[in-house]
């Protein structure tokens, strides 16, 4: 597998996990150290962390769709604080280097979350996750270029670590959305992120998520995201995270041929905790294979 | 991160395809055998596993499943020369992921993730443990019996189940279970936590186990705080991984949301909100 | 199955077709007047017309994925007056009632075509295609409030037919567009047209499609389309049309529990003429079903 | 909207289930046999089906297959006293609709839309027939060699394959047909349009009926067209529907663009663009 450089972080290979779909603790217990040796990804994305702590939806919060998964999960974690002192020690111990998913709900908290992670050592990159309501409007800040670009500037002036926006495929134009977060000091964009979808239950048909609605993932929404990957790498020249369905390397094939410089691996790792590793391999020898011809 | 003392065997960090020795029908289930060549002999009893026919999983019901399934085991017999084990599995064909798993032959790939979750923890030399299976729910209860058996503790069984058919499976654990039925066409026509009660109104210094429907695990519940018996449920959720990854499968607990595939699914009754 | 009242129009069922998925004249030649004694919808949507002819695009215009179809056909038509001409006698000659798309690039093109299709007594409804791109800044129309409003004001002057907007997911805010689109005269709204998405070729990785890129359907999108539909039926008065990925009677049901008043049927049908009728067939045995308990 | 002179028979408008009769490997193809119990005897040669697998029609390669797949039938023997028909169809693994066909057992379900398209249309008189078929593409030229043997019509049959495995195939037509193989591992080492070059200059007072691989296609065209003899040829195209509704599997003509699956899938190789 060949090195990858992402906004000066070099990374073992292209492989990431999508934030919040992989809990590296978690896995740890469940794995033991076998874990470590066999780690699945070339880059640790932590689940979104926010300034207060948050207990997450109510359940349920999973359902399964054809060809996907709709969650409602609602970002639960420990909030800053407590995630720097009980997970972040952990995470250093993780044979790859780690980026800090945040979300702040005003630009003071962004601010402080990232200026916060941004300080330790251990956190080679910052990924905002933008989908999240604004206050006044209810609108998703990713949705909007210039709340977007407010954001960044925000979280911008708080470290001088990569940072990474993280937008949402629910934007009129992702690409412009991109261009604004490029154009306020993003060092790098990552998408998509899941697509608003609310499953009912089948014999009441009321909604079936505690949260009423939720984001559909997984092979369901692949070609969404090769279509948003490629016209927003068109448009910007930082690097492109790509992700949304990918489950094996032809998939993760297209997202680099659509322009990302890496791409992550969500939901399939769910149906195989080591898909990350698997799919870095079918493309290292799909690459190889293209390179020989 | 160590939790050294939980009851669970460490799982391969991987999904790994298991042969399908046989697919049996008992009653109104089928018992799935699969020859797991690498994973663990020793899983723990309430442990569970992800389940995945090994191919063709999708194109069912609404073009599902998709997801793996999860699965207790309900008898892991090792193989000689550490050549691996063979894993029971019990199922309820409810939807479409039980079904085509259902449909499985002798020959074809399982893909399998396990064994996850934490297990049951053994009864104090102090407490006559007590066991108490629902429907699916006997599934675990049937390798906790294997194993307080082969360390000749002695722990009454107590089963319950909807009809005759489906109490068939009562004739897969090693002692004559006490049965009750729903609607008395096998056994005693009750819930089981008559007998529970009966059992633990004789004597009140025991522990129950118990897997089964969310109402039965209430009552169970519900008996056991009324009389200060502890208790440790083997609970179910809607899962996506079974390994932590999602914080899909939460159940709530005294202190917050707690991940059913992690901190359970075996929890104890105290402990849950 | 009971008849639904779709603005004014008495429809003896509440399935139609989604405009482009199924050609009655075609189907005619394949299936004989069978087509017509059994025929699979309560109320038959045309494919969307233009005032000029289309070719359309250039093949391969399909693509398989998981649990869904991404299509870039282009708007094949006749174009206005050779549609007139040449097909309404035989849609006309259908046993349920006949809804006209069409799609303007202009608000002058708009208002003709509406005009023209709207004189003839064989049409009972008019349906506007809103996922046309605005000439000037590309965007489509129908993800912005404002030019859906415009659009409709134009057709609203040109007809007393009832009209149907036909809204494009790729909206922010699909509940905001909706809203305009009453707000200027719209009787309904149909949704959700097919979502962006773009296929690689498995061996170069370039894509596929001869217009690079096309639209996904089918179970895919189908929860993505109960959460717009949910979230315009909240927001509007007037009826909606929902679709996106129905296959069976429960997913018709889901929609109508979403708001919808009818529901249609689109990439199902690649896989069953017949599945609009086996549809409504499911719903109503489900309803019957329902209020028997 | 009457297109009486087509040479079409008209299909059930719904799809249907047919039941597998059997599954037999030829050569590098499957041939799968299904009893139709619905649908019209006396399909068109040419003329195609969709098909699906009753069961399980999906979870494949990348989930696949979601949509039905398109087939001409290669041979349909009509069930006395209107029984039905048994529709016999010659399938290549290229993917994964074609690999899970081809994995359909004797009794299972077999899904079907047809018969669809418009089919050969029958020589003049003074028109000495020549029919060829390349690779997979021999499954349409088998029962219009059966339908013109059947009314005693003289047609030299030339096929072409990739190798003997491949021309095992060949082997299910009655007469005796002229075989050429890429590797000439059997038969005459040439591509089929030599045999066929041959004929022609022999006498070219006849027609082509060709199924086979676009460059096949386009060979036979250009020598055809060179040498002012009328040819049809039967195409493929990526299909969603097979009859029309979906506008997806277009190829070029002298007017425009086409619909395969109901202008074609045969068309004269003059109207082609
Ligand atoms: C730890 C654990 C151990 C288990 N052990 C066993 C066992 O030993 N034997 C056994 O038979 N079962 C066991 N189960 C239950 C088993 O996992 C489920 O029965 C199985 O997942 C059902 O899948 P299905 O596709 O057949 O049915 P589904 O269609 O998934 O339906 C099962 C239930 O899930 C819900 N549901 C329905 N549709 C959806 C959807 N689209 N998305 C999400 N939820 C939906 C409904 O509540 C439904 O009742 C266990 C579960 C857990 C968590
Ligand atoms: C009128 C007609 C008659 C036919 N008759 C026969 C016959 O008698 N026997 C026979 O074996 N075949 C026949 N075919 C071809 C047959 O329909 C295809 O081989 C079949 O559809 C392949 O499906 P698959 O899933 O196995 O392969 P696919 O994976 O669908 O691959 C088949 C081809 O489709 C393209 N493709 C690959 N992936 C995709 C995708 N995701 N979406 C869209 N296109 C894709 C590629 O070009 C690939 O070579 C016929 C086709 C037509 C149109
Ligand atoms: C259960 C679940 C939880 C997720 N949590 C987060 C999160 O905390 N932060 C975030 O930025 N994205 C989150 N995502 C989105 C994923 O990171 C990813 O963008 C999306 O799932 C698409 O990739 P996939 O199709 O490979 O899963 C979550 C997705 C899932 C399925
Ligand atoms: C092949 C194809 C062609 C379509 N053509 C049109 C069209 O001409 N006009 C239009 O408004 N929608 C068109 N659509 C969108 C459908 O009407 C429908 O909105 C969409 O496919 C979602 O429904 P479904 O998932 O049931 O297919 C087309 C869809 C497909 C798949
Ligand atoms: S199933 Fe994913 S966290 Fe429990
Ligand atoms: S396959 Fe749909 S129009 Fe031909």
């Amino acid at each position: 597998m060949s090195e990858v450089d992402l906004c000066g972080v070099t990374l073992r290979g292209p492989i990431l996990n999508g934030s919040g779909t992989f809990d590296a603790i978690a896995a740890r217990r469940v794995f033991g150290d076998a874990l470590l040796e066999r780690f699945p990804f070339d880059c640790f994305v932590s689940k979104t962390i926010t300034l207060q702590p948050r207990e997450g939806n109510p359940p349920p919060r999973l359902w399964e769709t054809a060809s996907g998964l709709v969650n409602s999960i609602g970002l639960p974690n420990k909030g800053l604080a407590r995630f720097l002192e009980l997970d972040l020690p952990s995470l250093a111990e993780l044979p790859v280097p780690l980026c800090v998913s945040v979300m702040g709900f005003s630009h003071e908290e962004l601010a402080a979350l990232v200026e916060a992670v941004g300080a330790f050592d251990e956190v080679s990159l910052v990924e905002l996750n933008l989908s999240c309501p604004n206050v006044e409007t209810g609108t998703l800040v990713g949705a909007d270029p210039d709340e977007t670009a407010a954001a960044l500037r925000a979280a911008r002036a708080s470290t001088d670590k990569p940072l990474i926006a993280k937008l949402t495929p629910s934007a009129a134009d992702p690409a412009g959305v991109a261009a604004a977060a490029q154009g306020a000091g993003a060092d790098a964009v990552s998408l998509i992120n899941t697509l608003k979808g609310m499953p009912l239950h089948p014999g009441t048909h009321q909604p079936w998520l505690g949260a009423r609605t939720g984001g559909l993932s997984g092979p369901a929404v692949r070609l969404v995201a090769v279509e948003q990957v490629a016209s927003v790498a068109a448009r910007v020249a930082i690097p492109v995270i790509g992700m949304g369905g990918v489950a094996c390397g032809r998939d993760a094939a297209d997202l680099l041929a659509a322009g990302a410089t890496a791409v992550a691996v969500g939901t399939e790792s769910f149906r195989d905790p080591a898909a990350g590793r698997r799919i870095g391999d079918e493309l290292a020898a799909f690459q190889s294979a293209c390179k020989a011809t | 991160m160590s939790v050294a003392t939980e009851p669970r065997t460490l799982a391969p960090p991987e999904r790994r395809i298991a042969e399908v020795k046989g697919v049996e029908r008992v009653g109104a289930y089928d018992l799935i055998v699969a020859r797991d060549p690498i994973g663990p002999a020793d899983p723990r009893p309430g442990q569970f596993y992800m389940l995945a026919a090994g191919e063709r999983w999708g194109g069912g019901d609404r073009e599902r499943p998709y997801l793996p399934r999860a699965f207790s085991f309900a008898r892991a017999r090792p193989l000689p020369g550490g050549q691996g084990v063979d894993l029971s599995f019990l199922l309820e064909d409810v939807g479409p992921g039980t079904h085509r798993l259902g449909e499985l032959a002798a020959g074809e790939p399982l893909a399998l993730l396990g064994p996850l979750g934490v297990g049951f923890t053994r009864p104090r030399q102090d407490q006559r443990a007590l066991l108490v299976g629902g429907g699916i729910g006997v599934a675990p209860i049937l390798c906790w019996d294997d194993e307080l058996r082969a360390d000749a503790v002695e722990a009454p069984v107590l089963l319950g189940f909807r009809s005759a058919r489906h109490a068939e499976a009562a004739a897969l654990f090693a002692g004559s279970p006490d049965v009750s039925t729903d609607d008395g066409s096998t056994g005693r026509r009750a819930l089981v936590t008559e007998p529970l009660r009966a059992e633990l109104e004789r004597d009140p210094r025991a522990i129950v186990y118990a897997c089964g429907p969310e109402p039965m695990l209430d009552a169970v519940r519900e008996l056991c705080s009324a009389l200060g018996v502890p208790a440790q449920l083997a609970l179910e959720a809607g899962m996506a991984c079974g390994y932590g990854a999602c914080f899909g499968c939460v159940v709530a607990t005294a202190d917050g949301y707690a991940r059913v595939c992690v901190d359970g699914p075996v929890f104890a009754a105290e402990a849950l909100a």
